[in-house]
């Protein structure tokens, strides 16, 4: 790390009412907020600052972000400058965020995967439409997770989508034809029109 | 200029907007023959000439027109049965009321939330995915874990309709023209009479369909009537001697119903 | 940028000897991994410490990362703890990364915001019935910038809305409790009478 000598002789003692430098704090800022290591030219360029005041302000957050003084490291990374955690929280990193989590659908997931398979082919309009609400992200969650794949384009040119072999397995069925029937849970079953139509239509009851 | 001063030149108004909220409120105009179109498109034609948008009134002028349409369709649906449903207009203008004030609210509310965001500006968040080797590993349930009774669940729920408008109460199909002319004739037959006294407590559809059921009597030659003046008493009496009883007098019945409509 | 000269002569908070405590430094470096706020009882159980040990680590912290002693920022947020940029580095952050950071909402965003946020879950259709006009638009683009979210089905069948972490993170919130109580904006009994004399007696007062 260049520049950290140079400031860890100088000794004011530690005091709590004491201020980082506006220049300093403004680095820390942008350092924090990169993903990408920053050179000290684009810092300096950014803070509109002398390149000697950015290597100082650089060298004074090279000693306050010390491993043994915070958990916020300042690394010297390709030329240029970037925060990092010490490996010494790594443990607790890891029960916080390595945990391994079973994905479950959300209900907005659930709806539209019950929608592909019990219409499949079926367009993201034709979701949307029943919905009341875009579908674009529920359908890209589940072309992700596998359960849904893309099956050619409509009359209309819209992209249609079915369930995968994938979908099958995770719901214990060995074909679509092993869907439960809709009419359980059928408001009116007396209704004779596909279901296609009738989900549109109530759809587009509720969107009005 | 407010919102109170916007000069309206209608079909059944003429006068400033406020008037005219005033009148519907206390149902001396009938808000069933006020084109609320037509008073937006005033509306527009105000902000036009004006140049720009004051939101302030914009928003109240919104609110006032849906509160009123609202109104409008309730009246539109009300049968004979409901009649005590009939909106007070005090109560009406509570409703008027409660609607402006709670847009006035969530307005307030609004503009707090800007000065919050505002107070925030500049304030960012580190948005930087976690390193590689900590991010978590997300498992696929098991094979057969999921029900597929969720799915079928969710079809039948988004099979549900929303609760239909009960249109029971519409009286139109309960009012026949023939039945009309049969009570125009028995009257006639009596001699002259006023066409209040023919629909004397009668709803809305059935004066319409009385009015109606008159113009037939016109047009094929069995009645003739005078109004003096606009919404002025219509007297109703078999033609005077000359006219053709039983035959058809087709140029005659445009004067009369224009003079109707005035 | 302010702050230049101080920075080269000052080397004012450089102590070698001030350590941060082991488990200030952990929670230091977990905030700063995760973009979500962490509430102390999540902090607690990655660091396997006692929940007051947390709360003093916390507090700490707290004070390091003070306005005017770091650029990054502690702030309590949305139920949790999570670190921010002080609005002093604004202007490097907008030269360095070249996008402000929030757009301001428009005004039929703001309100049907302020609806979902007041009467959260609603739908829609009762947005609308606020406002007076459609909330389509203003409801899309705020799903959008994650500010909202879905939250089931009303009775009817309407998607309803609430707002997210997101939202009070972007607000400043520490929770939805502290949205000042909508009765505030209540106009005063003089004004609802004033209004409502308006409604009724306008036309007497222009006829007389």
């Amino acid at each position: 790390m260049s520049g950290v000598s140079e400031a860890t002789e100088s000794t004011a003692p530690t005091d709590d009412t004491a201020e980082l430098p506006g220049l300093a704090r403004t680095i820390e800022a942008l350092l924090f907020l990169s993903t990408d290591p920053l050179s000290a030219a684009e810092l300096a360029e950014a803070t509109e600052a002398g390149e000697g005041a950015v290597a100082t302000a650089l060298a004074l957050l090279g000693e306050l972000h010390a491993p043994d003084r915070s958990g916020i490291v300042l690394r010297e990374l390709g030329g240029g400058y970037t925060f990092a955690t010490d490996p010494s929280s790594e443990d607790a990193a890891r029960r916080l965020f390595s945990r391994p989590r079973v994905s479950t659908l959300t209900p907005a997931q659930a709806e539209t995967l019950a929608i592909v398979a019990y219409l499949q082919p079926v367009s993201r309009p034709e979701i949307a439409r029943i919905r009341g609400v875009s579908a674009d992200s529920a359908v890209a969650t589940l072309l992700d997770r596998g359960v849904i794949e893309e099956a050619g384009h409509s009359q209309f040119g819209a992209v249609q989508y079915r369930t995968t072999t994938q979908f099958l397995k995770l719901f214990g069925l060995r074909s679509l034809q092993e869907l439960p029937d809709v009419a359980r849970w059928e408001p009116t079953p007396e209704e004779q029109a596909e279901l296609r139509d009738r989900l549109l239509k109530a759809g587009e009851a509720r969107a009005s | 200029m407010t919102l109170a001063n916007l000069e309206l030149d209608l079909e059944v108004f003429t006068g400033p907007f406020d008037l005219l909220l005033t009148l519907v409120l206390r149902e001396e105009v009938d808000l069933l023959e006020l084109q609320l179109a037509e008073v937006v498109l005033a509306y527009l034609d105000h902000l036009e000439a004006r140049g720009d948008l004051d939101l302030e009134n914009a928003t109240e002028f919104i609110v006032l027109i849906a509160a009123l349409l609202e109104l409008k369709s309730r009246l539109m649906l009300l049968g004979e049965e409901d009649e005590e449903l009939d909106i007070e207009p005090e109560q009406a203008a509570e409703e008027l009321l409660a609607r402006m004030l709670d847009a006035r609210r969530y307005r307030s509310a609004a503009a707090h939330l800007g000065e919050l965001l505002a107070a925030e500006q500049g304030v960012r968040f580190r948005e930087a995915p976690l390193p590689a080797h900590l991010r978590s590993t997300v498992l696929e349930p098991a094979e057969g874990s999921q029900d597929p009774e969720v799915l079928g669940e969710a079809v039948g729920r988004l099979l549900l309709m929303p609760p239909q408008i009960s249109l029971r109460h519409v009286s139109v199909p309960r009012v026949a023209v023939s039945e009309r002319l049969a009570v125009l004739r028995n009257l006639l037959r009596r001699g002259a009479f006023s066409f209040d006294e023919a629909v004397r407590g009668a709803d809305r559809m059935t004066i319409a369909v009385t009015l109606f059921a008159l113009l037939e009597l016109y047009k094929r030659g069995e009645a003739d009537w005078e109004q003096d003046e606009s919404f002025g008493e219509i007297a109703v009496h078999t033609p005077s001697a000359g006219s053709v009883v039983g035959s058809v007098a087709p140029a005659a019945n445009e004067p009369a119903a224009a003079g109707l409509a005035g």
